[in-house]
């Protein structure tokens, strides 16, 4: 065996390994390197797995990232935080607004800034909004990995709506720059929390219906369920955050462990993996989710069915912040150019994809001397190789799609 | 790199000079068609003394060359009339087209079955274009009518005329299939599938498509052998065809009447594969190499169960002929194979899903898996024989679907007994158009099949992919124990049951009201969501949609 | 005449595609040719109006064996299995079967009294009737194939079994 | 267990390897030398007082003006509920630990052994700012000796980007890395 060449060692698509002999009984086969992106319809994005396999087995992944490396942290030290907040958008572009208001607190807890309740409450409004979108698009991309193609337009036709409430407060859909350090650009348009309840009431009942066009389609928990399983020890030890690592049974959310802006005002539940049977919470009215024979803690059915049920939660959320939006101000009273104190900060905010950490080095000017972005689709994105070993071609979709990476952020 | 003239790709492709000189040249072979026309009436009377197959070679055909081009001349010269004709009454053009297309075929057959009566009425020898013109009803009494008539008289000249029907029809059914598909993709995906093309509902959108397939570059990779990647679509597509050759689509409507119909079929579908896994294995592609091994792979496993459903109805008649079988259904809905036992019924269940293995649809589509195979094994087919991929699929579609009619569901009969129109189908034309719209025909064979085509379509857009391994387990283990104890069970009912004692009434009446409620539960679903899906879906989604 | 034509077509098809499935190096290719063959002596078979023999010949071997054929040839290892190189013993031994083949061919055929006027082309064979000769007249021979097929199945099916500790 | 009586824990344990300890501040951190990090790696993770289940971040930091390079850990300390199964793992504790090296001959040991996720990020330190990690899992063998394989930017990338002395490349594989306009602006 020593003399096998690894993955690492010569990634030489063109040569065939050597015929190995395989004892698989006296059958003698042969493996084939296979080359999975950069661009594959599965591996959502600019990801290229290489895959050792002998015929529908996969003995060995190796995922190769960097194609969409934009130097993002190198143009962290050459701008102001301002000027950064467009940059943050395009990390995970599809939650631009959860990595807005990342990027506004590290750089408010750096600066000592104090935000206005209205602007706070704006903020968690627009997060948890984004929290639904982004979840949306996941598991509709989801379902196309596992070859259902309708629930994804289904998502994106709910996607639109919240787009439809984002263009009407910052003027995009997609890179929204809206939260900003200080607080938001702009304040709500009149109509906005009418038309906002009027979303909520249109969604509320879908994931319901998402359950039972695929959560729990027989086909769709036969292909997830089992498969892909990740234990809380390793999910830790990766630094697995988000659901990936809720759905191996750790009940950690920064929302609720550390609780920063004002997510203490709110009452939600976080929902984590359970064992078949289990009764994940919902709020109440809601249908409840419950886990279908056959699936373990930890597995992908697990990591999809949680972002159904954090839907739920945000758009409860969402409720509670519209019906207490106060009045007032929608920015603090902040220098037009921060100037950066010198000192340092380390700060996570909970993303839908996980945790999305900044450390931010200020060395008394107005641009930092140093910015680190700490993606969580980077960490979750790093088991795969551990995961996606001596398991079938095709559940290697289902595993890098229940991760749910955006490559955006794994590059940055 | 070689040195290449750089291509300059804002220069418009388009020139009016084209356009001019197609019209041109359109009118110039339409003169001289008409000249040929002329020419060959005068040369055919002199020389062949009016012999008819001289003057249908030289004059009738030209004749009809020439309104063929001035037809296309017509287009060019005035399309964009005809454009904004087509798209205002577009969907009149379609409908008419449709009608249109039935007509053409049934006046084809009333033509060759007046031959026929003639023939019959006058045996001995070969018709002659006098007796023709003479047998004519007055209303079409005229000689270039019996010129057209007389050569309809030859086995081969018949059988032309229904190989360019099944052509035409396998390439009309495939086309409007794809674009039946996306509409159907659409309304399940709540949104409206293609609207553009052509105006009314983007009919126009497979043709457009097949144009732009046409001009696409042809890619053949470095890598790959030549020969078999060229021939793999072909080795699709021709099986397919000839599967329509002992299909038959009504009582008469079969291009040969095989004795062994059914296993011929079933043996050519099976050799479609092959141009499949050939085209993966040619491509030098490893993703088409999965493809085309999970083809075979998959192929070979449902063959037998697919086999062992079609050995019941075959065992209830006891003939392999698939008009025998047809006939045997015409004694209206109880009388339709699956509805005479549950095992019948149940094996009709296995075929469907065995079928869509076999035709590669959803939830069985793994050679061609785009979540992970890219395209299975048509990752490296462009253009043209990529288009021939896809109509050889669809033409396998239909012939299973046919397949699961013909056997299980009534052939071409209406769920009406067929002796109640025996006084329709002896009547005259108009009473023969309605037996074939109320009692039996083509159009109830078609109708039923493109019903089990849309159940494929529903699935597709509803299921998700199974995994190979599930695959074969669902074959192995389920599908194959499954149709081997339905054998079992209608070999034993078949034994203990006698025809018309009440135990075989009861089964028969429960299983007929059994399909009747299914069916009927489909339309009263279908009214269901289609009258409240404004509370089903939300008004936030329905009320923007045009007709909502 | 017609049916003379067709003859020599498919006898011709079936010819070709014979020497092309012997002469081919690409393993792949030869299975291509094979299908030329079986699909050309089913060609025949239909010729003859035995239409059941024709429709089972496409069926078992060109539907079901051929693919069987391609998808074992896949399995293998490309290098090795796409350019057959035989060894000099190899050649030898094969065309001495062959050899050994032809000459019991060639004798079997020119032994047969041909009558002329035996034309089972019209009515072709009727299935029914074969289903009863085989399960009557030719019980045994048609039982023990089956028995041989099982042979082979439980054969495969040790030979393929995962190894177990 | 605060921050402050982690230092005293580690100072007492490792001593002189504790360069210094800071408990204040918005970023509590210890520098650690680094010869003897890997051993406090462990000790952070397996001690029980520590705990130090989760690393969530390794920032590779240019100090130019110190001629360091330093990368910084963030390490947070997750603990399950006790009692219930039900509850919310708790934050016990959160600290950042940094080891400097100095900065024409950087090497710090690699504790992708003790943290997993140390693999990707040590990858990216050494890809972005060229600092070596002996004893990394993923090895590379090259004209400038074994360190990490690369893992944002291409295996032959010349440079180390977010050096504060970086020059981008003025091409690259034969694409062009600075446009005229670029070059015409000065270079940071």
């Amino acid at each position: 065996m020593s003399t096998r060449r690894t993955l690492q060692s010569a990634p030489d698509l063109l040569a065939d390994l050597d015929a190995e002999a395989m004892d698989q009984g006296k059958l003698q086969t042969e493996e084939m390197l296979i080359n999975m992106g950069p661009q594959h319809p599965s591996t959502h994005g600019v990801l290229r797995l290489v895959l050792r396999t002998d015929g529908e087995m996969v003995l060995e992944t190796t995922p190769h990232i960097g194609y969409l490396h934009r130097c993002a942290e190198k143009i962290g030290e050459s701008v102001a935080p301002y000027q950064y907040v467009p940059y943050t958008d395009r990390l995970d572009y599809l939650s631009a607004m959860n990595n807005n208001h990342a990027w506004s607190l590290t750089i408010e807890k750096l600066c000592g800034i104090q935000v206005p309740e209205r602007a706070s409450t704006i903020r968690i409004i627009m997060a948890e909004l984004n929290r639904i979108a982004s979840h949306l698009v996941s598991l509709g991309t989801y379902g196309l990995d596992m070859g259902a193609f309708t629930p994804f337009l289904y998502t994106f036709r709910e996607r639109e709506y919240i787009l439809d409430l984002f263009e009407a407060v910052c003027g995009a859909r997609l890179t929204y720059s809206y939260i900003t350090p200080g607080g938001v650009t702009d304040d709500l348009t009149e109509d906005f929390v009418d038309r906002c309840r009027a979303f909520l009431d249109y969604f509320v009942p879908k994931p319901a219906e998402y359950n039972q066009l695929l959560s729990y389609n027989h086909i769709f928990i036969e292909r997830t369920a089992g498969v892909g399983v990740i234990s809380p020890r390793d999910a830790i030890a990766w630094g697995l955050t988000g659901t990936c690592l809720r759905a191996t049974g750790v009940k950690w959310d920064l929302r609720k462990c550390l609780a920063y802006d004002i997510y203490d005002r709110f009452e939600f539940e976080v929902p984590v993996g359970l064992p078949e049977g289990g009764v994940m919470p919902v709020p109440p009215g809601m249908p409840p989710v419950v886990v279908p024979a056959g699936v373990v803690v930890g597995d992908s059915w697990t990591r999809y069915a949680l972002r159904i049920v954090e839907m739920y939660w945000s758009a409860h959320i969402v409720r509670q912040a519209l019906d207490r939006l106060p009045a007032g101000e929608y920015r603090a009273k902040v220098p037009r150019t921060l100037k950066l104190p010198e000192a340092e900060i380390y700060f996570e905010a909970e993303n839908p994809r996980g945790q999305l950490g900044f450390y931010v080095v200020g060395n008394g000017t107005s641009i930092p001397s140093r910015v680190k972005v700490r993606g969580p689709c980077f960490n979750n994105l790093s088991i795969v190789s551990h995961v996606c070993r001596d398991c079938l071609l095709a559940d290697i979709p289902a595993i890098v799609g229940s991760i749910d990476i955006v490559l955006g952020e794994v590059d940055r | 790199m070689m040195n290449r003239a750089p291509v300059d790709i804002l220069r418009p492709r388009w020139n009016p000079a084209y356009f001019r000189r197609a019209q041109r040249g359109l009118a110039l072979v339409t003169l001289a068609l008409v000249a040929g026309a002329v020419v060959g009436r005068l040369i055919a009377g002199a020389l062949f003394g009016g012999h008819p197959p001289a003057l249908i070679l030289l004059s009738v055909l030209p004749a009809l060359g020439a309104m063929i081009t001035l037809a296309g001349l017509a287009a060019l010269t005035f399309w964009r009339p005809i454009a904004r004709f087509l798209r205002r009454f577009a969907v009149v053009v379609f409908y008419a087209a449709v009608v249109g297309l039935v007509a053409l075929v049934w006046v084809v057959a009333l033509a060759i079955d007046r031959v026929d009566g003639l023939a019959r009425a006058m045996p001995g020898g070969e018709l002659t274009t006098d007796a023709i013109y003479h047998g004519l009803p007055a209303a079409i009494r005229f000689r270039v009518v019996s010129w057209l008539l007389w050569p309809l008289q030859f086995p081969i000249v018949r059988d032309l005329i229904a190989l360019v029907g099944i052509v035409g029809f396998i390439n009309l059914f495939a086309a409007y299939a794809i674009w039946w598909e996306r509409k159907v993709a659409g309304r399940i995906q709540s949104r409206l599938g293609p609207m553009r093309v052509g105006g009314w509902h983007g009919w126009a959108q497979s043709p457009a498509d097949g144009i732009k397939l046409l001009g696409k570059e042809d890619l053949i990779p470095a890598g790959a052998d030549r020969v078999l990647f060229r021939l793999a679509p072909y080795l699709a597509f021709v099986p397919a065809v000839c599967g329509f050759v002992a299909l038959p689509f009504g009582s008469g409507w079969v291009f040969r009447d095989l004795d062994v119909a059914l296993v011929f079929v079933l043996a050519l579908v099976d050799i479609e594969v092959l141009g499949v896994i050939l085209g993966g294995w040619s491509s030098d592609n490893k993703w088409s190499l999965l493809g085309a091994m999970r083809e075979a792979c998959q192929l070979v496993a449902y063959e037998i169960p697919m086999g062992m459903a079609l050995l019941v109805p075959v065992m209830m008649i006891g003939t392999l002929s698939l008009t025998r079988i047809g006939d045997a259904q015409q004694y209206g809905w109880h009388s339709w194979l699956a509805f005479q036992n549950p095992f019948a019924f149940v094996a009709m269940v296995a075929y469907f899903i065995a079928s869509l293995a076999s035709c590669k649809r959803a939830p069985f589509d793994l050679p061609e898996a785009e979540s992970e195979l890219v395209a299975g094994f048509m990752t490296e087919y462009s253009g043209f024989r990529w288009c021939v991929f896809f109509f050889a699929e669809y033409a396998a579609m239909f012939i299973v679907s046919a397949l699961c009619v013909t056997l299980f569901l009534g052939a071409w009969y209406s769920p009406l007994p067929a002796s109640w129109g025996t006084g329709l189908a002896n009547g005259g034309l108009a009473a023969r158009a309605i037996h074939g719209v109320l009692f039996s025909g083509p159009l109830w064979f078609v109708a039923k099949s493109l019903f089990l085509i849309f159940m494929q379509m529903w699935l597709r857009w509803t299921l998700p992919r199974i995994r190979i391994d599930q695959v074969l387990y669902a074959c192995v283990q389920v599908l194959l124990p499954l149709t081997m104890l339905v054998v079992l069970g209608q070999t034993l009912w078949q034994l203990l049951v006698t025809p018309g004692s009440a135990v075989a009434v009861i089964a028969n009446v429960l299983c007929s009201l059994a399909g009747a409620v299914l069916l009927g539960g489909f339309y009263v679903l279908m009214a269901h969501g289609l009258l409240h899906r404004r509370r089903l879906v939300g008004a936030l989604a329905v009320d923007h949609l045009p007709g909502a | 005449m017609l049916e003379a034509v067709l003859f020599y077509l498919f006898a011709g098809v079936v010819a070709v595609s014979g020497l092309a499935i012997v002469l081919s190096r690409n393993i792949v290719r030869a299975a291509a040719w094979l299908l030329g063959a079986l699909g050309g002596v089913g060609a025949l078979y239909f010729l003859m109006a035995a239409n059941f023999l024709g429709a089972i010949q496409l069926i078992v071997y060109a539907g079901g064996t051929l693919v069987l054929i391609v998808f074992g040839v896949m399995l293998t290892s490309r290098h090795a299995a796409a350019q057959a190189r035989p060894r000099r013993w190899e050649i030898i031994a094969g065309t001495a079967v062959c050899a050994l083949l032809f000459a019991a061919m060639s004798a079997a055929l020119l032994r047969t009294e041909w009558s002329s006027d035996a034309n089972p082309a019209t009515g072709g064979y009727p299935i029914a009737e074969i289903g009863n000769e085989l399960l009557t007249t030719y019980l045994v021979p048609f039982e023990v194939t089956s028995v041989l097929l099982l042979v082979v199945m439980i054969g495969a099916a040790y030979l393929a079994r995962p190894e177990r500790k | 267990m605060s921050v402050e009586e982690i230092g005293s824990v580690l100072s007492e344990r490792f001593g002189d390897a504790i360069i210094e300890f800071v408990a204040a501040g918005l970023h509590p951190h210890a520098v650690v030398a680094a010869g003897r990090w890997h051993e406090v790696a462990t000790f952070l993770r397996d001690d029980p007082r520590m705990g130090f289940n989760m690393l969530r971040s390794v920032s590779g930091v240019d100090r130019q003006a110190q001629n360091e390079l330093e990368a910084v850990y963030d390490l947070i300390a997750m603990a399950p509920p006790e009692g219930s199964r039900e509850g919310f793992w708790a934050a016990r504790h959160a600290l950042a630990v940094k080891v400097r090296t100095e900065r024409a001959n950087p090497h710090i040991p690699s504790v992708a052994d003790v943290w997993p996720t140390a693999d990707w990020h040590e990858r990216e330190a050494y890809d972005l700012l060229g600092i070596v990690f002996d004893g990394h899992p993923d090895p590379v063998e090259d004209e400038a000796g074994r360190h990490p394989r690369r893992i944002l930017c291409p295996d032959d990338w010349q440079g180390h980007a977010l050096r504060k002395d970086y020059v981008f490349p003025e091409a690259y594989g034969g694409i062009p890395g600075r446009s005229e306009i670029d070059a015409s602006k000065p270079v940071k």
